[in-house]
């Protein structure tokens, strides 16, 4: 298990941690490649079922950024 | 093309390329120490050399300039090669034994030591430096010498005055032996290498030639200075055209001047921060820890020069103690010329010092010296109060000088408290708030427009038209006009636009172009045939992410009928080839892997339209911001992302459905509810642009409370004015006043209201397309202060009617007095009624010049005559008006003893009760709103706990609500004067004009919608949303009566309701639950 | 979820605005740590094949 | 409260009497002992069927959603908060409800009774403070009727209806000295590990029967979660991570909603414990934004609105 990378599934706001992403990446600066993005409109899409379908579904955790 | 192997591989590469070029091509690497892709190679430190078969022998060629030909075989990594380039290491790392880069590589080649006699040189004559100087245009250095004497050098080793110093040659020196320092000791001999100071960071950083001004800039596309730019000093260089992919930068562009014929024009040149540089006993040009508020801005930012990490300049420590001095280029004729209050300062100096602490913690001691505190906008008293409570010292007292304290970083500062002791406090850092003022160039330009300027240098404006300048068709907005700050600087651009669409209104839609429609392919039902654009942006994507192996992945993935990959997806050519393609291929689903879908989906979302397919159709995969250019040390890893990202996309976008835009027609009509100064400009302003206006006022007549008032501050008679105004909505044949007329039912959305109006018992129903709401305010009737005891005590308003009357006991008054906060900033009403201070002061003066020899005192809690309204104030001091401050917990006493009316008030300078016998006493009472609840509650707008309406956006959007189609302006936004009242007046018809002139509007197809079977009418939709989306089927509605439904004209598509909804009755187009769970399902799949 | 025995730093918040990139990258980087610190989920994942 | 049963059947005769409903929603004896069952009465000559008694625990605003006519039903303390929760959630109209209030003791934890008691049970009737089980032996045993409550009614504060039209008896004096959620908070001290085996074990047993989500007031939606096909995200069978989330999310749809009447558990026939889960809502609810489900008419649930100063302590 040593080259096991973590999965994280994101839930990012679009207007919000979305946008810090993408300004992270015009930025040039680095972090870890282990978070997949998933794009909802707002955070109060979130719903709990995505966070449980997502640990089910084998990820390794949940972030919901608003 | 010629066509070669290159380990075994057959390749390809252009006539005249070396063999270096067209590996790099291939992701083959070969390490070079002296290559640059701007310079001419010259195979000077040998480490490309390659293994070269001419198809009889086998011969070293170093691969940076050695050109290519048919047929050749090249081998980079034979063991032949590795050895050679490792007695090339051992070789250089013997004549530099200390540099990094060299025993990096020697250990990378295995070699301990090497076995030659080392030498202490750092300099491995790569020749990159004399090849980047010569590039530059410049040649001031050479390799001189031959054979073991060889070095870079100037001509005959003496000191060169050719050099500019630009540093060319160290950005390009591989192993550190030319640096910047070096050229500053050896050849500038200059105290500081100068960095080109980053506006944006006010100089606390540093920018390139060719730069970005700021990450958010638009548009976000880089410039080049031409200032210091070293091709326009030399002609060379262009080092930049050869990294840009797209051939973007043509050094040869000039300045153009271009004419325009305009009907109008609105100057909005803005201010210039105040320099304080010359305020010598503040040592802001010396000490590094002395800054002005814009730097402090900058370093508060997470996005400047310390990241966001609060520290003193000079020695980077986080400071401990932090003292704000306010009003410095501000309320100030002994040091510099501007007597004007800028209006900001203190509120911004609270806002830093909040922010400060929020940074660096409660420990932070953070004081605001200052004169007044002027919190005089919508939600500032609290903000105020709030600081307060947060621990911001507030030190009532204005600072001479700072004293930086030798043999520390500290500053110490000496002042005089409010109880006329002297005190010394030490600093780490002092802000000093510095304020606005007009930038020479911009007064030169009024000049040139001929257009009048005040004594502040600000555009002269009058109130009752504050946006139009001394000169017909040029209007003004923002700082210009007078200091202000972001919402009402907003109000004023809306107001000005609104002004020259007054005058344009005939020109509307004359310039106005029709994109073609292209027929949309129906897709329903049709099996997904994804294709699928693999983006490299150039380098930025391709040079981290394995971009043919992603496409090819794509290629293996359910659904997907196409996949290619672009040098630049978003270039018009590409473009074009991909509506060949989806047009071609039948494709009926579209992923774009690129950048991001915030500033690139609407453009591939046209491409879609162009080649017939639905725009929803579409999914955005990012692999440039969040993965190539955020994981570059990790290609693997980010290749993996991608990958993920990929399939994550192409199982969403087969789900995708295409998607209808409602369409909404507006009503031409618009309706101003309130029929004071506000909303008369407004339904002027909307009448004048041509759209049918009806105002609705409760009262017999128009004018509200500007009927009461005597002048405005700029000395202006309001009853003369007013008439005019009210004639011209009376005359203008657009506009329909319905007076003693009430608002009885709102019903309908954006575009289609209908409000049903009563009128003296009957009722009226008006369509209409948007709502301005301008229901004013009333002053407040005080229960303190003996009011309406004695027929000597008046509110403001009262004493106005007087002087309009020239009641001729005003001329006869031997002492009057002025209570200013009464009712406002107090527990009750924690907000600045923001005209009283100047309103008092402006009857105080006009009292002491109806009688001279009356003694006229004004008893106050701060004076708040914020911009060029100061000048009231300075010239009532100078009148003798005597000004006594008073605590709110010690307010003054008003006492009626038979004839005697006294006011008794502890004055702050004498630190003594004072009595003061008058004859006149006026009450400044707080401007409250028309709480109207059930006009809210018919539009759906929110009211504060003061019962102000609540703006779409405090800052960006003050004249309009988060509902759409509803505007605002006026008192019942927050208590203002006349010319703000105008202004936004004209603001609130301006925004409303944005709306009308589209005549039709287009909802986004992204909304909410329900499934009405599977609803259970729980409301927790309708309860939860925040733009009133949802509502009730009706119960006499045919089907569904009592499930929800959801209204696309307000739907934001946030997604909440669908969220919430526990009956899984609600669905998000284009972000359905099917689609963002095949996004999860999709993380994990391999 | 914590309290049916989920691991809490399996589930994050965060409220981040579009112009704190810095803040992004510190709270991915430290939510990675806490990630793999925790090794990988086993408990709550669906071991047989879904539902077809 | 077995002397309620009088003025219960009172009550209904006269309300059916007088037309002011059409029926009555109470309960009559079941067909086993400790087993009451619901009983829907149309004619005012049937009310002699209605009983009330100890075995009462069903809720019945489970029975009022999706009718029209107008109805009384009896409702004890957490039965009228769930129907305040109706009404504010448009499953029922106030004014086509009589609520006749029943100021409730608790109700008997019949499978309490069953496991202290050996032998066959042949009847269960109350006395005072007494709960009198009759055995098929013809001998008889004695409880103390607090000490075989159902857990929720021995934690309930809420004993009084809140909403009535006109009630059964005076008012009862309401528990105050009850520690609502001494189990929840032993969950929340054990460690990560330990709650996952906790919940592990506590729903091992569900056979996924879903007479937890039929019993319960709260689950009326026309489709539920777990029959959502599009896409079916979540398995049907026994699957113990389905079970798990099948129950985690059914809390979750009852959070800030549930009364802890307890139904769930009563109808669970593995007798599983899933209050352990939608308590720990309540009490986070309670905790965290000061609020109880169905206590007044005049506010949503406290998760269906949104204030600036909810708490937000687990974001960043």
């Amino acid at each position: 298990m040593t080259d096991w990378e973590p999965k994280i599934v994101s839930f990012l706001c679009n207007w919000c941690s979305y946008g810090a992403a993408d300004l992270a990446g015009v930025s040039r600066m680095e972090y870890p490649p282990n978070i997949r993005v998933v794009r909802i409109p707002c955070t109060g899409r979130m719903s709990p079922k995505f966070a449980l379908a997502a640990l089910r579904e084998g990820a390794d955790a949940v972030w919901v950024s608003g | 093309m010629i066509t070669f192997k290159l380990n075994g591989k057959k390749v390809q590469g252009e006539e005249g390329q070396y063999i270096l070029q067209v590996a790099e091509k291939y992701g083959v690497e070969i390490p070079t120490l002296c290559h640059h892709k701007a310079l001419e190679p010259a195979g000077m430190c040998r480490l490309c050399t390659v293994e070269l078969f001419d198809g009889r022998r086998t011969r070293f060629v170093t691969a940076c300039n050695y050109p290519i030909w048919e047929g050749m075989e090249v081998k980079t990594d034979s063991e032949a090669v590795h050895q050679g380039r490792k007695l090339i290491v051992e070789l250089l790392l013997a004549r530099c034994p200390e540099v990094p880069l060299l025993q990096k590589l020697a250990e990378d080649y295995g070699i301990e030591k090497p076995r030659f006699k080392t030498e202490d040189d750092t300099c491995i004559l790569c020749g990159l430096c004399v090849r980047m100087c010569e590039k530059m245009g410049n040649s001031a250095i050479a390799l001189t010498g031959r054979g073991v004497e060889m070095k870079v050098d100037t001509p005959f080793h003496i000191q060169t005055d050719i050099c500019m110093a630009c540093g060319a040659c160290a950005s390009v020196c591989p192993t550190g032996h030319i640096t910047l320092e070096k050229i500053r000791q050896e050849i500038t001999r200059k105290q500081n290498v100068e960095l080109i100071p980053s506006e944006y960071d006010m100089g606390l950083k540093g920018r390139k030639p060719v730069y970005v001004p700021y990450a958010q800039a638009v548009p976000n596309t880089p410039a080049i200075d031409r200032d210091v730019c070293i091709h326009f000093k030399t002609g060379g260089c262009k080092v930049c055209t050869q990294f840009c992919g797209v051939n973007a930068i043509d050094h040869s562009q000039e300045d153009e001047v271009v004419e325009l014929e305009v009907g109008s024009i609105i100057l909005s040149p803005g201010f210039k921060p105040f320099d304080p540089s010359r305020f010598d006993t503040y040592n802001y040009a010396k000490h590094p820890n002395v800054i002005t508020s814009m730097e402090m801005e900058r370093i508060l930012s997470a996005s400047g020069p310390t990241g966001g990490h609060l520290v003193r300049l000079s020695d980077h420590k986080e400071p401990k103690k932090i003292a704000w001095f306010q009003c410095v280029g501000s309320r100030d004729l002994n040091r510099c010329d501007n007597a004007y209050c800028s209006s900001v300062c203190c509120m911004y100096a609270i806002k830093e010092a909040v922010i400060a602490k929020e940074h660096a913690g409660d420990d932070l001691d953070c004081a605001i010296f200052f004169m007044d505190m002027r919190t005089h906008g919508k939600d500032f008293e609290r903000f105020y109060n709030n600081a307060q409570g947060k621990g911001v010292r507030f030190v009532r007292s204005r600072v001479h000088s700072i004293d930086p304290i030798h043999g520390s970083d500290e500053l110490a500062v000496r002042y005089v408290t409010e109880q006329g002791e002297i005190e010394t406090e030490t600093f780490d850092m002092i802000v000093l708030s510095i304020g606005l003022e007009i930038a020479p160039e911009v007064m030169a330009l009024a000049d040139k427009l001929g257009i009048e300027l005040t004594d502040g240098n600000f555009c002269k404006t009058t109130s009752f038209e504050p946006v139009e300048t001394s000169r017909k068709g040029i209007f003004v907005c923002g700082a210009f006009q007078g200091p202000k700050d972001i919402p009402q600087s907003v109000i004023d651009s809306s107001a000005a636009a609104a002004s020259a669409g007054e005058i344009l209104a005939a020109a509307r839609d004359t310039c106005t172009r029709q994109p073609e429609v292209v027929p949309e392919t129906n897709v329903v039902g049709e099996r997904p045939r994804i294709g699928v654009f693999v983006c490299r942006c150039g380098i930025n994507i391709a040079g981290v992410v394995d971009v043919p192996a992603v496409r090819d992945y794509a290629a293996s993935l359910p659904y997907v009928e196409y996949v290619t990959d672009n040098l630049y997806s978003c270039s018009q050519d590409t473009q074009e080839v991909m509506t060949q393609i989806i047009r071609g291929k039948k494709l009926n689903r579209v992923v774009v892997a690129a950048c991001t879908p915030k500033t690139h989906e609407p453009l591939f979302q046209e491409t879609l339209t162009n080649a017939g397919l639905n725009k929803y159709l579409f999914e955005m995969c990012n692999i440039r911001n969040q993965d190539s250019w955020v994981h570059k040390n990790n290609p693997e890893l980010a290749t993996e992302k991608a990958k993920d990202l990929v399939r994550m996309a192409v199982s969403k976008v087969a789900l995708m459905q295409p998607l209808e835009e409602a369409e909404l027609e507006i009503k031409q009509v618009a309706m101003v509810i309130g029929g004071g100064i506000a909303g008369m400009a407004a339904a002027r302003s909307l009448a004048k642009q041509g759209y049918q206006t009806h105002i609705v006022e409760r009262s017999d007549r128009l004018g509200g409370q500007a009927h009461r008032l005597f002048r405005t501050s700029d000395g202006q008679e309001v009853a003369g004015n007013l008439k005019a105004m009210i004639k011209e909505i009376g005359d203008d044949p657009l506009i329909t006043v319905h007076l003693k007329s009430e608002i009885k039912q709102v019903e309908g959305f954006v575009g289609n209201f209908k409000t049903e109006i009563v009128k003296e018992g009957k009722s009226e129903e008006l369509e209409h397309g948007v709502a301005v709401i301008a229901t004013g305010g009333a002053p407040l009737s005080p229960d303190e202060y003996c009011y309406g005891d004695d027929p000597r005590i008046l509110s403001t308003l009262e004493l106005d009617e007087k002087l309009m009357a020239d009641d001729p006991e005003l001329r006869k008054l031997e002492s009057a007095v002025f209570i200013q906060c009464v009712g406002s900033r107090d527990d009750q009403r924690p907000y600045c009624s923001r005209v009283c201070c100047t309103h008092s002061i402006e009857n105080a003066i006009e009292l002491k010049e109806r009688n001279p020899d009356a003694d006229v005192y004004i008893l106050y809690r701060d004076i708040r005559t914020y911009g060029e309204r100061e000048y009231l104030y300075k010239q009532a001091r100078e009148k003798g008006i005597i000004f006594i401050r008073y605590r709110l917990d010690a307010k003054p006493r008003v006492e009626l003893d038979g004839k005697d009316l006294t006011v008794t008030v502890t004055d702050h300078v004498l630190q003594q009760p004072v009595q003061i016998r008058a004859d006149l006493l006026t009450l400044a009472t707080a401007i409250i709103p028309n709480k109207d609840e059930a006009l809210a509650q018919f539009f759906k707008v929110p009211l504060n706990d003061d019962g102000f309406f609540v703006e779409k956006h405090a800052k960006l959007g003050p004249s309009e609500f988060a509902t759409d189609g509803v505007f605002l302006c006026g008192l019942a936004h927050y208590p203002k004067p006349i010319d703000e009242s105008i202004v936004q007046g004209r603001a609130a018809a301006s925004r409303a004009i944005t709306l009308l002139a589209r005549k039709k509007i287009h909802t986004s197809g992204q909304v909410a919608e329900t499934d009405p079977m599977l609803c259970s009418s729980c409301g927790v939709c309708i309860s939860i949303c925040p733009y009133s989306a949802p509502s009730f089927i009706p119960e006499d509605a045919r089907m569904f009566a009592g499930k929800a439904q959801i209204n696309p004209v307000l739907c934001k598509g946030c997604g909440l309701c669908v969220a919430s909804c526990r009956s899984g009755a609600i669905h998000l187009k284009g972000f359905d639950n099917d689609q963002i769970f095949a996004q999860i399902f999709a993380v994990n799949q391999d | 979820m914590e309290y049916m025995g989920v691991e809490p730093d399996r589930l994050h918040f965060s409220w981040i605005s579009s112009a704190e990139s810095t803040k992004f990258v510190e709270v991915v980087s430290e939510i990675t740590e806490k990630v793999k610190a925790l090794g990988p989920n086993t408990h709550y994942v669906k071991k047989e094949a879904k539902v077809a | 409260m077995i002397a309620y049963t009088d003025k219960v059947r009172q009550i209904a005769r006269r309300l059916l009497e007088e037309s002011r409903v059409e029926m009555v929603i109470g309960f009559r004896k079941g067909s086993q002992p400790m087993m009451n069952e619901p009983c829907f009465i149309r004619k005012a000559e049937d009310a002699d069927k209605l009983v009330w008694d100890g075995n009462c625990g069903i809720n019945l605003a489970n029975y009022l959603t999706g009718r029209n006519e107008k109805i009384a039903v009896f409702a004890k303390g957490c039965d009228s908060r769930n129907i305040v929760t109706h009404i504010i959630e448009n499953k029922v109209q106030r004014d086509k409800l009589v609520i006749v209030g029943v100021p409730c003791t608790g109700m008997i934890d019949k499978r309490l009774v069953a496991s202290r008691t050996e032998g066959e049970i042949e009847s269960v009737g109350e006395n005072a403070d007494k709960v009198v089980v009759k055995l098929s032996d013809g001998g008889s045993l004695e409880y103390d009727r607090r000490e075989v409550l159902q857990g929720n009614c021995a934690l309930c504060v809420h004993r009084n209806p809140v909403i009535y039209d006109e009630l059964v008896a005076d008012l009862v004096e309401e528990q105050t000295d009850v520690d609502r959620w001494a189990d929840v908070r032993e969950i929340e001290e054990m460690d990560t590990e330990q709650r996952r085996r906790f919940f592990e074990d506590l729903l091992a047993p569900c056979i996924r029967c879903y007479a937890c989500r039929n019993a319960c007031p709260l689950c009326y939606c026309p489709t539920c979660f777990v029959d959502e096909s599009k896409p079916q995200w979540l398995g049907k069978g026994q699957d113990q991570i389905d079970i798990q989330t099948f129950h985690f999310l059914r809390a979750f749809h009852c959070a800030g909603r549930c009364t802890d009447c307890g139904a769930c558990q009563r109808a669970c026939p593995v007798g599983i414990n899933m209050r352990l889960l939608t308590k720990k809502l309540e009490k986070d609810c309670f905790e965290m934004y000061r609020w109880e489900a169905g206590m007044t008419l005049d506010q949503r649930p406290a998760l269906d609105t949104y204030k600036p100063d909810d708490p937000q302590g687990f974001i960043k």
